[in-house]
């Protein structure tokens, strides 16, 4: 790195940009205010996240200005002899926090799931209890493992489709920066009890103000790539990109709708309730499935597939029919939460049928990403990295077929409150999110990190062998287990009375639970067998590696 | 425009032409929909337009679509509950025909009894006795060994349950604890015989208390309906005094209270209101949760 | 030329894309949300569903803050066997001053729509403390530090405030008296009992926990608990004119 | 992009063949007939599997006269699931649990050992398909008959076979939907009760919904459902390794495929010529309509039939049989480069590790099913008294027991308390075995439900108790009067705080 010395003897063409000198102005502001709300805020805990939040912004400050001076005179330039100069540092950025925040948040799975089978688990302790940690599972596999992955793809495929460097100088990094430190003031907020108490938007109103700015830096960034591209047309990916960012920043704004008790209090109460509330929560529950793991990640298979396979994409018009009906039928399943509750029948009808009709449009995207490898199906006994990109397209198929079926009145009224959801949710999430997404960065890091390849096709085999147990052990115990408490909470006595108090039921998911435990276990050990894997590809020099590519499969005689 | 300037390609994997364009080396098919599924797709849509048509669905102005079949979950549930009422209702015949001896030796009926008497008792009568007939201050604990009329038999229970407690009843058990703060004994002598009171039952006392006195006032005004050794009598409802069990509670001041206030809790005469069956059921029932054992 | 070519509008321009997205996605929130507001049906017509006390609403806060709506419902769907088990289906009008709801979407533990006054503030107590000391079977977390803790009602007045400017019937007066009504829901025979009484009909003022002299986290949390589900007066209700 | 650029785009799409109709219309398979090795596997396999799945529910089990006698049952009015000498209750379903989990991994073994073999020889879609198939020949006859009858109009002959087949197809669906049901009621008596009318409604439900869906799928959908629909398949290839056995073509001995007379000239000039004729009798045959000749192939099933078409045509030619053969994929990389084949190797680490995995999930079942208590008890203790006061000053707490008796027989118990030793138990019928402990009769096959009362004096109160504790562990155990067998539940005795008298 250059030493540029004081800024008084910079060179004088060098100014600081006008994103500069703003986010410094703003992160100045934001210091001293944060400062204040530190002094007097109500809660410990509260001013705890205040003060998280003015060192941040003092580092803040503290990092655009060493940067102005390491930096040289001319920003980046947008292509180097004719091509774009790409910017990946945000991506390579998100995808180590991704792997970072993927093993947190299956660790603290694997932990909630022993909490069920051995309650003593729990410690006692606020912090380490089932309701406080719950959250902070799906919060860690969801928004910061899964946002992370999101993050990385959205970034580099939007760069590499649209022929362009990504928008922005300094935004781009506020977006990756900003979004993780939301994920810390979230996480944090959990364990230290700072809830709204909303499934899956639990982060309270400083946090979702935050991410909302953050969230409007990341469209327009994304937004803008897009409307420099070379390319004439826009990636069918990025529709789905696009979707996602747009959708999901409508869903945040709609279900966060609180107003705070104070502002040195870390409480707000949202302004809906009760049925509306309810209503609204699942619009938004069901919309961060279908466009935070659902559409996001289908924009990820939709680049990474046809890449890593070589082969067309399967169906241009399937693309155009499923991408309009997926996005506009996706909206109207949220009522199928709500089945037989206080929520009027009629919305329960819509919820339930749109659920029915999205059935093809999912499958639409399962058929492009599967048929895409006609010609190259040959290639799966090869690549492990595309082995786990089919495997998780056909979860997704998989879950897609038994979420319409979930939504049928009649099967949710057994389904609704047992475990048959974990896993119907597990199915996608291990399944289908989560080996989509080890397939991208599998792809993602020899590229960022310019590696002829990973540094062992093995360990990713061994990777995906020990998942695909653990995922059968977990899927297996849950619907079955869910099945099970289903059929014993409307069990009847031949004299027509309950048959098994709620104990017993609750005493007999011991087993499943054990099983689960042991199938998010091997899971883990997989994501674990890949952090090693992705270290050494990126710490390992490239000629190495190369040398230790086998030059041929078939073994020595 | 005959002519064009692109050549198209044709994969030669699948024989279908590409749309032409290429984003960072990935190429689009031009593949016309699969047949299965566009027709799979028009049928959930035809699936559930039918289901509009019958169910409520449709939000409108002031209402929304009924449907119909005139659908309605709530009323479905409450038909079923209804109909399982009414599958139950032979057997609850069944049970007021039926003696408690005939009751005790059937395990069939005396199955039914417990859990129909457990279905009444929550409706019924866990408002004042709680849940598990715990009961509360002013309401009896129907769980413990001390009965304030008769001594918890089938029977016994049957009776209060039939025809309650200080009830509008005819046949209602009566018998009440007087106010003897209206003019019949004095403040001190209330405290004196609240003193003597709870000294028959190893309570605390004060040790100026003058237990002498208590006493006289005791065996003049109250032996006759709590007896001599004041252990009560189960056919006036006067609770025994010389037990662990207070209904209103132990400390001095309730009980001066009550003495000077008088106490008499009412109890409704549920015959009135449910069936014999429900009542024999409850009695079973109350038994169960271990009144008078 | 053909409708496929038309799509190349949107492929071409990402604005119209964006506008295309938005007006898709916003179809179907608004016609499933925004008849919710305004159907007269959607709420039930009950009597006695009031706001909760100062006490129940700490107590609220401390159940939304431990997570309990991860393991426990709050809505006893119209089956059979749910309104055998916990009593009368959920009307949304019981949670019509909930900010936010609390339905839950999973049953680790059973449901807890009407568990108000099914089991003794003493049960809750122990089992609060240790689930395992009363109820062996049990794989509820141990959450002694809310019997240890002393409930913050220090700005409970602010928090009424804005549930107030968010629809909730909170008076002045209720405003106002809150602290006190507090120590009057939570303490045996508190002098400020009939006033408060008065101001939240039917509600239940006692001491919940065995340590008279303050109140803990865990007194609040049972009086928000015990009053669960037991606002609605049934006998008045109209299940018929409720159907929808 | 400018005007110019824009109409270049809609003459691209339109040579594209964006006016091609909306939908690719389904490109109907007419497999013809073979014989060979395979096909007699797959006729071996289709009778046993179909043979066991149709008269599995008349199979007769005597269990006493309080059980079903049925071999295979699944009892949903009075939950339970009896499958020869095992019978499951609600709270056992975890079994089940591990019989998924054996299925995915002895699926994941049949995969590593010789690839998609589920889908080529045992998965319903493939055997019904089959049948189906069958029908069609005997019908309409072979590939090249009903090719010639798809391309005319109808005719008296055609119509009546077409009528025939569908009438045919739909027996079978119908015969396959009724037998699922078999499996949830007595057969012969549901049988009957079906064939009179009688039967209960959601059993024609299920037969009207099966036999659509048979009728749909194996008729009309066919190999669409490998294809597009079935996830499974996707999962299958992407466990497949370069060890595992597949249907392959050998390149080396085929290509340059030519007509006999062709390749034959080839060969005496003694330039190179394979053994391929392109005689399409692999194709012909294949169910999915693939040729293997083409290398590994999206919608290959792996039913091997296409290696009898080619052994019976090499046959004929009096040349060696294989040219289509189950290999590894690691054969085809060896004979690219000339290297001469392996043996397949089915010992690998996978295949051990999916073994062991098998085993030791077998072993735990087996050895849960051997030690399974024909007993059970459930506790609950009282909430609410949580303990009663009496009028002694004593404590007694109270708990709803479930007894369970898995035997079809009546069975007397008595429950005994451990951990202390209180001053009564008693249940509530107030009955006691000849020991002073509560006595308990369960009916066969049965739960009881029964209360428990525990009390201890005043005086007993404080005895063997740490004051500061308000409970105190104790153990019910239930024993079995006539064998003794025994079932240990732990629970607590409650009592007041701070109670130290």
């Amino acid at each position: 790195m250059a030493q540029t010395g004081s800024i008084g003897r910079l060179p004088a063409q060098k100014a600081m940009t006008f994103g500069e000198m703003g986010l410094s102005v703003a992160a100045v502001i934001s210091a001293v205010l944060w400062v204040y709300i530190t002094a007097n805020a109500w809660t410990p805990e509260y001013a705890f996240h205040a003060g998280l939040f003015a060192l941040a912004s003092v580092v803040t400050v503290f990092l655009i200005v060493n940067r102005y001076q390491a930096r040289p005179a001319e920003l980046p330039t947008q292509e180097i002899n004719g091509k774009p100069n790409y910017n990946f540092g945000p991506v390579k950025f998100s995808t180590i926090a991704a792997m970072f925040w993927g093993i947190a948040g299956f660790l603290v799975g694997l932990i909630i799931a022993l909490q069920l089978a051995y309650p003593e688990l729990n410690l006692g302790l606020p912090w380490t209890s089932f309701g406080r940690l719950r959250p902070l599972h799906t919060s860690a596999v969801v928004f910061a493992f899964g946002g992370n992955v999101l993050l990385a793809c959205s970034f580099y495929v939007v760069q590499r489709t649209c022929h362009a460097r990504l928008a922005g100088d300094l935004a781009p990094w506020f977006v990756v920066l900003g979004y993780n430190f939301f994920i810390v003031i979230a996480g944090t907020g959990y364990l230290l009890g700072i809830t709204q108490g909303k499934e899956y938007a639990e982060p309270e109103w400083y946090s979702d103000l935050w991410l909302t700015i953050v969230w409007v830096t990341y469209f327009i960034v994304f937004l803008a790539t897009i409307i420099k591209r070379k390319e004439p047309h826009i990636y069918v990916a990025n529709w789905f990109f696009l979707a996602f960012i747009l959708t999901i920043a409508v869903l945040h704004l709609g279900n966060n709708t609180t107003i705070p008790v104070s502002i040195f209090s870390s409480k707000s109460y949202i302004v809906w309730s009760g049925v509306q509330d309810a209503m609204i929560q699942w619009w938004y529950g069901h919309n961060a499935v279908g466009f935070f793991l659902t559409a996001g990640f289908l924009a990820i298979m939709y680049y990474f597939i046809p890449k890593r396979a070589e082969r067309p994409v399967y169906s241009y018009r399937l693309s155009i029919i499923h991408f309009w009906a997926l996005i506009f039928m996706y909206i109207w399943a949220g009522p199928h939460h709500l089945h037989y509750t206080a929520l009027p029948d009629w919305a329960q009808t819509l919820g339930m049928t749109f659920s029915i009709m999205l059935w093809m449009p999912s499958w639409g995207g399962m058929i492009n990403g599967l048929m895409t490898l006609s010609g190259a199906w040959d290639k799966l006994r090869t690549d492990p990295v595309l082995r786990m990109l089919v495997v998780s397209v056909a979860f997704y198929g998989m879950s897609t077929f038994e979420g319409p079926l979930m939504s049928v009145k009649a099967v949710n009224s057994l389904s609704h409150y047992t475990d048959w959801t974990v896993g119907h949710v597990h199915s996608g999430a291990l399944g289908w999110v989560g080996y989509v997404s080890f397939g991208a960065i599998y792809c993602l890091v020899p590229w960022l990190w310019n590696k002829p390849k990973l540094y062992s096709l093995k360990l990713v085999n061994w990777h995906f062998w020990i998942s695909t147990l653990g995922i059968v052990c977990y899927i297996s115990a849950m619907w079955v287990a869910g099945i099970m408490q289903g059929l014993m909470w409307r069990a009847y006595t031949a004299l027509g009375f309950l048959e098994y108090s709620f104990l017993e039921t609750v005493e007999a998911m011991h087993p499943f639970y054990i099983i689960r435990a042991f199938g998010g276990g091997l899971f883990l050990a997989g994501a674990l067998i890949m952090v090693w894997n992705l270290y050494k590809t990126i710490v390992m020099p490239a000629e190495e590696i190369e040398a230790r590519i086998t030059p041929s499969l078939v073994p020595a005689e | 425009m005959s002519v064009t300037s692109h050549e198209h390609e044709v994969d030669a994997a699948t024989g279908t032409a590409t749309t032409g364009h290429e984003w960072d080396g990935i190429r689009e098919l031009n593949t016309p929909l699969p047949k299965w599924w566009l027709y799979i797709f028009y049928a959930t849509i035809v699936w559930s337009l039918g289901y509009w048509v019958v169910y409520p669905a449709i939000p409108l102005a002031s209402s929304f679509t009924k449907g119909v079949i005139n659908y309605s979950s709530r009323a479905e549930v409450t038909a079923e509950v209804a109909q399982l009422t009414s599958a139950r209702a032979p057997m609850v015949a069944q049970l007021a025909k039926a003696s408690f001896d005939e009751i005790q030796k059937d395990t069939k009926l005396l199955t039914f009894a417990r859990a129909q008497g457990k279905a009444a008792f929550g409706d019924n009568c866990a408002p004042c006795h709680g849940a598990g007939g715990g009961g509360s201050k002013a309401f009896p604990n129907l769980a413990d060994d001390d009965w304030l009329w008769g001594t918890g038999t089938l029977d016994d229970i049957q009776t209060t349950l039939t025809h309650g407690i200080r009830s509008t009843d005819p046949q209602t058990r009566q018998g009440n604890m007087p106010a003897f703060g209206d003019g019949v004994l004095k403040p001190a002598e209330i405290s004196a015989v609240a003193d003597y009171v709870r000294s028959l039952t190893v309570l605390d006392v004060d040790k100026t208390a003058d237990l002498k006195l208590g006493q006289k006032i005791y065996v003049e005004n109250c032996a006759a309906c709590h007896g001599e050794d004041a252990r009560g009598n189960h056919d006036l409802g006067s609770p025994n005094l010389s037990d662990q069990i207070w209904l209103y509670g132990s400390d001095k001041a309730t009980i001066v209270e009550g003495i000077t206030k008088g106490r008499g809790g009412m109890m409704p005469n549920w015959g009135e209101r449910l069936d014999a069956g429900t009542i024999k059921a409850l009695a079973v029932y109350v038994r169960t949760i271990g009144g008078a054992r | 030329m053909s409708l496929w070519n038309k799509h190349a509008i949107f492929e071409k321009n990402p604005i119209l894309l964006l506008i295309g997205v938005l007006i898709v996605i916003s179809i179907g929130g608004l016609v499933e949300i925004a008849p919710l507001f305004y159907l007269k049906s959607t709420i039930e017509k009950v009597e006695g569903v009031r706001p909760y006390t100062p006490l129940e609403l700490a107590g609220r806060n401390i159940y939304v803050r431990e997570g309990c709506y991860n393991c426990h419902s709050q809505m006893i769907r119209a089956l059979r066997d749910e309104v055998e088990r916990y009593g009368h289906y959920s009307l949304a009008a019981e949670s019509m001053y909930d900010h936010p709801f609390q339905w839950g979407s999973k049953r680790n533990g059973p449901d807890l729509a009407r568990v108000g006054n099914k089991y003794s503030d003493d049960w809750h107590r122990r089992h609060l403390v240790n689930p395992r000391a009363v109820v062996a079977g049990s794989i509820m977390p141990a959450y002694s530090w809310l019997a240890k803790n002393d409930v913050d009602l220090a700005h409970i007045d602010q928090h009424m405030k804005v549930l107030a400017m968010e629809g909730v019937p909170y008076t002045p007066e209720m405003i106002e008296k809150a602290s006190a009504d507090a120590k009057a829901q939570g303490t045996d025979d508190d002098p400020g009992a009939a006033d408060f009484m008065k101001r939240y009909p039917k509600a239940q003022a006692r001491a919940y926990g065995e340590d008279k002299g303050r109140l803990t986290e865990a007194d609040a949390l049972i009086a928000y608990l015990q009053q669960l589900g037991t606002q609605v007066d049934f006998k008045l209700y109209d299940g018929k004119a409720n159907l929808r | 992009m400018s005007v110019k650029q824009e109409q270049a785009h809609e003459i691209e799409l339109e040579a594209a063949g964006v006016d091609a109709p909306l939908y690719a219309s389904l490109q109907k398979i007419y497999p013809a007939a073979v014989s060979g090795r395979f096909r007699k596997i797959k006729w071996i396999i289709l009778v046993c599997t179909l043979g066991v799945y149709y008269f599995l529910p008349f199979i007769r089990w005597d269990r006493g006269p309080n059980a079903p006698s049925q071999a295979v049952l699944i009892d949903m009015d009075h939950h339970r699931f009896y499958f020869f000498f095992i019978e499951i209750w609600p709270q056992e379903v975890y079994y089940l649990t591990g019989l998924l989990i054996l299925a995915a991994v002895t699926l994941f073994l049949m995969n590593a050992i010789a690839g998609r073999v589920w889908c080529g020889y045992l998965c319903p879609q493939t055997v019904w398909t089959d049948l189906f198939f069958a029908v069609e020949r005997l019908i309409e006859g072979d590939r090249r008959e009903r090719m010639l009858k798809a391309g005319q109009t109808w005719t008296l002959e055609t119509f009546a076979q077409s009528v025939l087949k569908h009438w045919a197809w739909l027996m079978i669906a119908w015969w396959t939907g009724g037998a699922w049901v078999l499996y949830f009621s007595d057969a012969p008596t549901l049988v009957y009760q079906l064939a009179t009318f009688q039967g209960p409604f959601v059993a024609y439900t299920w037969i009207a919904i099966l036999t659509f869906t048979t009728y749909f799928l194996a008729g009309f959908m066919r190999e669409q459902v490998c294809t597009y629909m079935c996830p499974w398949p996707r999962i299958q290839a992407a466990l497949t390794d370069e060890w595992a056995l597949n249907v392959t073509y050998r390149y080396d001995r085929g290509e340059p495929r030519g007509s006999l007379k062709k390749n034959d000239a080839l060969r005496e000039t003694g330039a190179p010529a394979g053994d391929c004729i392109d005689c399409h009798q692999c194709v012909y045959v294949c169910p999915t309509g693939v040729d293997i000749r083409q290398g590994l192939q999206i919608d290959c099933i792996q039913c091997g039939l296409c290696i009898d078409a080619c052994d019976t045509v090499m046959d004929k030619l009096g040349r060696p049989t294989g040219l289509i053969g189950y290999d590894t994929d690691i054969n085809v990389k060896r004979r690219e480069i000339g290297k001469t084949a392996l043996k397949p190797r089915l010992i690998r680490a996978r295949t051990l590790l999916y073994a062991a995995v098998i085993a030791i999930v077998g072993g735990i079942m087996i050895g849960a099913l051997a030690t399974r208590h024909d007993s059970g008890l459930a506790v609950i203790h009282d909430r609410n008294p949580l303990f009663v006061r009496l009028s002694d000053g004593g404590i007694r707490n109270a708990y709803t027991l479930r007894l369970s008796n898995k035997l079809p027989e009546d069975r007397a118990f008595e429950i005994r308390v451990d951990g202390f030793a209180p001053d009564d138990v008693a249940s509530a019928s107030g009955k006691r075995a000849d020991t002073g402990w509560p006595l308990f009769t369960v009916g066969p096959d049965q739960t009881l439900e029964e209360r428990l009362f525990i009390t201890l004096s005043r005086k007993a109160l404080g005895r063997g108790h740490d004051h500061d504790e308000d409970k105190r562990d104790i153990s019910f155990r239930l024993i079995d009067l006539r064998s003794g067998a025994q079932v240990k539940v732990e629970d607590h005795f409650i009592q007041p705080e701070g109670e130290k008298r």
